[in-house]
């Protein structure tokens, strides 16, 4: 179970799949594609749903026009931007405690078998809480006034990706480095600096950046179930509720451009990393 | 060679027993955290520590330490017999039965669901992996959608639905579940095949050309076969998404009959019977745990295509 | 692709015996990089004659692998022609004319030893009986008989290379390509296969193009040695082997060292300018 | 053409349109006795009396908008709140009909600790309020609007459902409906007596003694359909006679109906209420908030006003309003309730009158 | 660990310059693995003077990285006594006696080729500006001065082999243990490193203790070459080589094939059980 989290998106050691895949005919596209291909396909979709919407007419109301969504995102730009950085915010903050969490517990578990089997089922089953469930129970034992909650829900979210991976990666080194470490006489300290880390530093990036967005997800879900009156996930929910379709998918707007930013971010952090990653 | 049946046998025992300390370390986790919440009960103090309040302004300061009190941590031993008492009063039948029963309404719409994304995500994958130039042009969008929380879209989902319905289809709205399931599903599903699809060494596609062998033969004998090891964990994934993202939508769209209704319904109670809704949580938990323990057995019957995993 | 002899299919089948079992004339690969066009063949001409054993060598990069590569039909030559049993290669390589056999084994790990040499059979439809005849026959042949059922990680890497060989061997081509396949090996393991693949040319009189990096292996083996020089690869020599009957003796013989020492001069005597660099 | 005429419901059965015999009721959240007119009438037959043969009562909770559904037609009738229902009008320009106002009162409270001093709207000022957000904010606001106070030194929080944020102050006070989160505090035992928690222990604001307080569960109906299809107009005279009986029936036996909702209710399908005794408490206090001695479900114009310009003054927190012009005047309408309630007065219902609370003891966790 | 000499250190450093190189009496290795216990080695006698070249030969499996390892101290021996220098194995790799290179040359792929080379000194604590003189020193010496900034995977095969080496003679070690070092590149890169490396030994007066399959490596470098048997491993021969000064000219020497060939027939004297099965 623990492993899967990986499987979202490609690991690190792995080079670009796509060159010895390519199928016959495939391989002499031109680079500018690689930019323009999503942009036409971002594009059919927002004609279609914008035919959809205003043409066809037959779309349910709680879909408005992508347009009528831009327009309110930038009308309402300043309320929008003051609950973007809370939601940010408590995404950030569950990103960065939830990764510092999830390194100390994925090296202690690479450390000692035995915390390795009962860190186990506990990541699973923290794995598989819904946030449903979790913000009440957590906004009761810290607080329903401050953020805590959220952000203890975002913590959770990215601590699961970023142990999968960290624990992988401080089990990647490969034999022939250890030996030469040891060779050198270099103690444990050493070993665990000049090679450990390195060695799982692309993994942990790799978790990082699918942490990242399920961060987002999370802080702007658990503003649903509890918590201050404020952030992206509130206001969705009230404005939805309110006939306000149009604020509320700009306010939707809001949290993937938080997450998207995140993603991006992390995903940069990550192609740095593994530039020189073991073969 | 030694006789390789009883090499075969000693394997099996061996693995079995490594399954087995395995096991007893995991039960022996579970057993700790227990143990660290009553401890923590014990000691902690019933409201907590908070830095930084100011008085007379309540939620402010920041709390370091959480509540003792039977509201916010109940004791392990209510929430068990909790789980034997009845579940709503009277002669309602005893709480874990419900939730169990929830569960199992929820366990059928999140199978679906994975079955849905299975199919949508495993379709997306190949065509990717077909055509760079749709991979190029799918790959970033199916990233942003998985960013664009479940909630904000389950009404829709739910209304479309309710127009098929009205317009002489049936969609009845555990299918809504189900669709919004599928919709966190598909992707790892998505990006395990692509990236599977691709996984074969170069010499086995030249070797595949060598023999003539077109775009389906290439498939059926390389591809996909070396795509297992790839689409496993993906599959398992998508069953725990499946499960989370049915738990969501139930509770988003306000389907009856479900863990998600049940896990917002005995919420109400949380402040006179807090015991109550540590029930369906529990419930959640196991579910997600089962959905992705029953999806792992696959990968029983697919031992021999992940052979290439352990060099 | 060759844009002569386009489809007379027929007649070049008919043509076959009597076709040299590769002709490469005026053969020329430039591969276009991010950083520029790499010639790594220029006007190779080679012709082998069927049944004929031809070892190619030269220093890394000097375009080996490139050429076992266009006669396969696995790239396209950017100039030349290139026969194969006076076929296009595609067509060859359509007709399952040629076997081929790579550095590492290549093997499907997910298939048992028998599958894997069934493979290039079953691709082309041949039936259920008549497959698993012919993988007794090929693991008969390459000393696997008790191995069809195992996978393939349970072999040591010399066994896993003849599976390979099996497999190349498969659909009885008139034609065996190849590329550096006991690299991997070693030397005690390596002779012995060196040994076991003159036996299995002799015993099916298949034409084989063998590229690789030793000097003695390219002496052991082939009736010629053909030396490569660095890129563009171009063919700077040709030493005749014909030691007779290939044997352990043959290793320790004189004349075997004297052909080693013509080899490794004619390979000396090209420029060694790409060596100097990896 | 009759456009509701009152005459078209007479037999249930008028000569140019096919009387409706199945409908759909969207209510607004989980079932509990706050529904109980409409569970009585389904159960005591009362909608089968009234020509019906298929009556759904579709309960709600999480993101289902009762007047949403409404309006795409997913249901033929929807119990909803009026501000929230006027907000929607307002932003998506559709017409609907309050065709009976089951709730005379407001039920919404704002609890808080004894001794803490918020005993008025007034003391809100710079203190952390709790709300369910989604709707159920505007009468805080509109409150404070009313007595100019400054509604953006509240912070608001939203309180799950559950009452925990008072009772850990994480909020200075809580709302709670009269019916339900009310009872909840009082369901809890107190640590320090271990006994429950008495009333004494809180100050209670109810927004029916402000200027804040806004009309609540109202029957809502598609306008255009009431106006152009007599057979939908004949099914709401009908509709309405049923839930009024269901209502009566709930009045005059009270325990009887909060059993009713709560064997409904407690069926794995519908997921489980809150205990017995907390429906009982549910029911007596609703019926409190319907029989105010005026004949049911007539919609009073002073406190439709009332809701109206509560709701034109609030300001939420982001500092939007939930409406800032008048609604239609389709927006209520009197004239198929009374219809309804001349018609059950020849049959005999006694349709006004005050209600006499019964006595309920609230045990823990309301089992 | 060898229990005698327990801790005379600094009469074992005073005599180390008299010491052999490597001493192993009565070396055993035996792996205890789930299916049963593996004897690697079993009961070697070697010593290896200060300064001398010595090839370790074998079929695969015989136990030649196990000894290797051993010396290195990167595993212990069941039995017997191991001393480098005099010293207890566990000691000398304590005071960075020798150096070692692999098979692979396993560079730390985040860091440039002078940061691995420099990698043992920093280690040891050497301080910055000494480390990059000796960087310079050693890039010279395996003709990589231009490349000091690079990342290794920018590096050929070839290259990186070579940054392996320099790497292993950074703490100027009198001591080189090299597991087939050269086993991955082709026979020209090989050959070019191979005369490298006999005078980089020679300049440095470092004893080198070699693993290699390639009997010509062997005979090519060693001043004597150990041949073992298949498992459990043990010495069968030890062929004295002398040839004088390493030159191109020596591979085509008669001299040479009567060595190669003294070495294959000690080879192959050896039961080739073991090597059937590979
Ligand atoms: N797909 C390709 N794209 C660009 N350059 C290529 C490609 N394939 C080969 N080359 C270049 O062509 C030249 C010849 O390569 P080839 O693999 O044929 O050499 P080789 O003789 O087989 O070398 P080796 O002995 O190392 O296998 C090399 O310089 C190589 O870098
Ligand atoms: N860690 C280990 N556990 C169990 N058996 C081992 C271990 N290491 C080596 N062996 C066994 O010991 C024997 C000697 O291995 P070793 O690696 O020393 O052989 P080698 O001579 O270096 O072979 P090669 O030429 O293939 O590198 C082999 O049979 C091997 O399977
Ligand atoms: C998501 C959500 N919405 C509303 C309520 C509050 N609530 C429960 S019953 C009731 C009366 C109206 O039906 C109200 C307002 C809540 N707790 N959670
Ligand atoms: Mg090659
Ligand atoms: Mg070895």
């Amino acid at each position: 179970m623990t492993d899967t989290v990986t499987a979202t998106l490609p690991g690190p050691s792995r080079p670009a799949g796509r060159s010895r895949g390519a199928g016959p005919g495939e391989r002499g596209l031109p680079g500018w594609l690689r930019w323009v291909a999503p942009i036409v396909v971002g594009a059919v979709i927002v004609v279609v749903w914008w035919f959809w919407v205003d043409v066809l007419g037959t779309a349910p109301r709680m879909l408005p026009s992508p347009f009528a969504i831009l327009a309110e995102f930038v009308k309402r730009w300043p309320i929008i931007a003051q609950d973007m950085t809370i939601t940010a915010t408590n995404a950030l903050i569950g990103l960065v405690v939830g990764s510092l969490l999830a390194m100390l517990f994925a090296g202690l578990a690479a450390a000692a078998r035995p915390i390795d089997g009962m860190l186990a089922p506990l990541v699973a089953a923290l794995a598989v809480i819904p946030i449903v469930a979790i913000t009440p129970i957590l906004n009761t034992m810290f607080g329903a006034s401050s953020q805590f909650g959220r952000q203890a829900v975002a913590t959770i979210a990215a601590f699961i990706p970023v142990f999968v991976n960290v624990l992988r990666g401080l089990r990647q080194t490969r034999p022939v480095h250890r030996d030469l470490l040891r060779a050198s006489a270099a103690s444990g300290w050493q070993t665990f600096r000049f090679l450990t880390l390195p060695t799982a530093l692309p993994y942990l990036l790799t978790g990082l950046r699918i942490a990242s967005s399920l961060a987002v997800i999370a802080a702007l879900v658990a503003e649903y179930f509890g918590g201050p009156a404020d952030g992206i996930g509130t206001a969705i929910a009230t404005y939805a509720k309110s006939g306000r379709a149009a604020l509320a998918w700009a306010y939707v707007l809001g949290g993937i451009l938080i997450g998207l930013v995140f993603y991006l971010v992390t995903s940069l952090l990550e192609r740095l990393a593994t530039r020189r990653s073991p073969a | 060679m030694a006789p390789r049946g009883s090499e075969v046998r000693r394997k099996r025992r061996q693995s079995e027993l490594r399954g087995w300390i395995a096991a007893g370390w995991g039960a022996l986790g579970v057993l700790a955290v227990l143990a660290l919440w009553e401890l923590y009960k014990f000691v902690g103090p019933a409201e907590g520590v908070v830095i930084g309040a100011v008085q007379g302004q309540a939620g402010s300061g920041v709390m370091i330490l959480p509540r003792t009190h039977d509201r916010a941590m109940p004791h392990v031993w209510d929430m068990v017999a909790r789980l034997f008492a009845p579940t709503s009063g009277g002669d309602t039948p005893p709480l874990w039965v419900s939730v169990a029963g929830a569960a199992l309404v929820t366990l059928g719409i999140a199978a679906i669901g994975w079955l849905i994304g299975v199919i949508v995500g495993a379709a997306l994958g190949l065509v990717m992996q077909r055509w760079q130039l749709l991979e190029w042009g799918l790959l970033p969008w199916i990233v942003v959608s998985q960013i664009v929380p479940l909630i904000a879209f389950a009404p829709v989902v739910n209304a479309i639905g309710n127009q098929i319905d009205r317009g002489g289809g049936t969609w009845p709205q555990w299918l809504s579940v189900a669709v919004i399931a599928s919709y966190l599903a598909f992707f790892p599903v998505a990006i395990g095949m692509l990236r599977g699809l691709a996984s074969p060494d170069r010499i086995h596609l030249d070797l595949m050309r060598s023999y003539a062998a077109g775009y389906w033969p290439t498939l059926v004998r390389l591809r996909l076969p070396a795509a297992v090891p790839h689409l496993l964990p993906a599959l398992r994934l998508a069953a725990a998404n499946a499960v989370l993202g049915a738990v969501v939508a139930e509770v988003s769209i306000g389907m009856r009959g479900g863990i998600g209704r049940m896990l917002i319904q005995l919420a109400g109670q949380a402040s006179s019977d807090p015991a109550a809704p540590w029930g369906p949580t529990f419930g959640s938990i196991a579910l997600g745990l089962i959905a992705a323990g029953s999806v792992a057995l696959i990968g029983l019957g697919l031992a021999n295509y992940r052979r290439g995993e352990a060099a | 692709m060759t844009p002569d002899v386009p489809d007379q299919s027929e007649r070049a089948d008919a043509a076959a015996s009597a076709a040299p079992a590769v002709r490469a004339a005026g053969v020329s690969k430039v591969f276009a990089t991010k950083t520029g066009d790499v010639a790594a063949l220029s006007e190779m001409d080679l012709d082998v004659a069927a049944g004929e054993f031809v070892a190619l060598i030269g220093p890394s990069g000097c375009g080996k692998s490139t050429l076992l590569r266009l006669i396969a039909d696995l790239d396209q030559s950017t100039t030349g022609t290139l026969e194969i049993f006076g076929k296009p290669a595609r067509r060859a390589r359509a007709d399952q004319d040629y076997g081929i056999a790579f550095q590492q084994a290549g093997l499907l790990p997910w298939r048992t030893v028998g599958a894997n040499m069934a493979l290039p059979l079953e691709l082309h439809g041949t039936g259920k009986a008549e497959r698993s005849a012919r993988v007794s026959e090929l693991a008969e042949l390459v000393g696997l008989a008790e191995f069809i059922d195992r996978y393939p990680d349970q072999l040591s890497g010399g066994m896993q290379q003849r599976v390979a060989i099996a497999r190349a061997l498969a659909a009885r081509p008139k034609l065996l390509l190849m590329d550096e396949p006991f690299g991997a090996l070693d030397e005690m393991t390596r002779e012995r296969l060196q040994t076991e693949l003159t036996r299995i040319a002799a015993e099916t009189g298949a034409a084989v193009v063998f590229v690789t990096h030793s000097i003695p292996e390219a002496v052991f083996l082939a009736d010629r040695v053909v030396v490569m020089s660095p890129r563009p690869g171009r063919i700077t020599d040709v030493v005749d082997v014909t030691l007779g009957e290939r044997s352990e003796a043959l290793r320790e013989s004189p004349e075997f060292f004297d052909r080693v020492t013509a080899v490794r001069e004619a390979l000396h005597g090209a420029p060694v300018a790409r060596a100097s660099e990896s | 053409a009759c456009s509701g005429s009152p005459d078209a419901s007479d037999t249930g059965g008028g000569d140019d349109f096919e009387p409706i015999t199945s409908l759909k009721l969207q209510l607004q959240w989980l079932p509990q006795a706050q529904f109980a007119g409409y569970y009585v009438a389904q159960e005591k037959g009362y909608f089968e009396e009234e020509g019906f043969d298929d009556v759904e009562i579709i309960p709600s909770g999480g993101d289902i908008v009762p007047q949403d559904a409404l309006v795409d037609g997913d249901v033929d009738f929807a119990i909803a709140w009026v501000p929230k229902v006027l907000g929607t009008l307002e932003a998506t320009g559709v017409e609907l009909t309050d065709i009976a106002q089951v709730f005379q009162k407001s039920g919404t409270l704002q609890v808080s600790w004894k001794g803490d001093g918020i005993t008025s709207v007034a003391d809100f000022e710079g203190k952390r309020i709790g709300s369910w957000g989604f709707g159920n904010e505007w009468e805080i606001f509109a409150a404070m609007a009313a007595e100019d106070l400054d509604s953006t030194t509240v912070s608001i929080t939203t309180q799950d459902f559950s009452m925990n944020a008072l009772l850990d102050r994480d909020v200075d006070a809580a709302q709670a409906m009269t019916y339900n989160e009310w009872a909840q505090i009082l369901e809890v035992v107190n640590p320090d007596t271990g006994q429950l928690y008495q009333p004494e222990d809180f100050d209670v604001v109810s927004y029916e003694d402000t200027e804040g307080a806004m009309l609540q569960d109202a029957v809502w109906a598609d306008t255009e359909r009431l106006k152009n299809d007599p057979a939908y107009a004949d099914a709401a005279v009908r509709f309405l006679k049923a839930i009024t009986k269901g209502w009566v029936y709930a009045r005059d036996n009270a325990e009887e109906s909060a059993s009713i909702v709560y064997d409904i209710a407690s069926t794995a399908e519908a997921a489980f209420p809150v205990g017995p005794v907390h429906q009982q408490w549910m029911m007596n206090e609703v019926n409190k908030l319907i029989w105010t001695g005026a004949d049911f479900g007539l919609v009073d114009k002073a406190a439709w006003d009332k809701t109206v310009k509560g709701a034109l003054a609030a300001k939420n927190q982001d500092d939007l309003e939930l409406i800032t012009t008048e609604p239609a005047d389709s927006a209520y309408s009197n004239e198929y309730i009374q219809e309804a309630l001349d018609q059950l007065k020849e049959e005999g219902v006694e349709v006004s009158g005050e209600y006499t609370p019964i006595d309920v003891v609230l045990t823990e966790g309301g089992q």
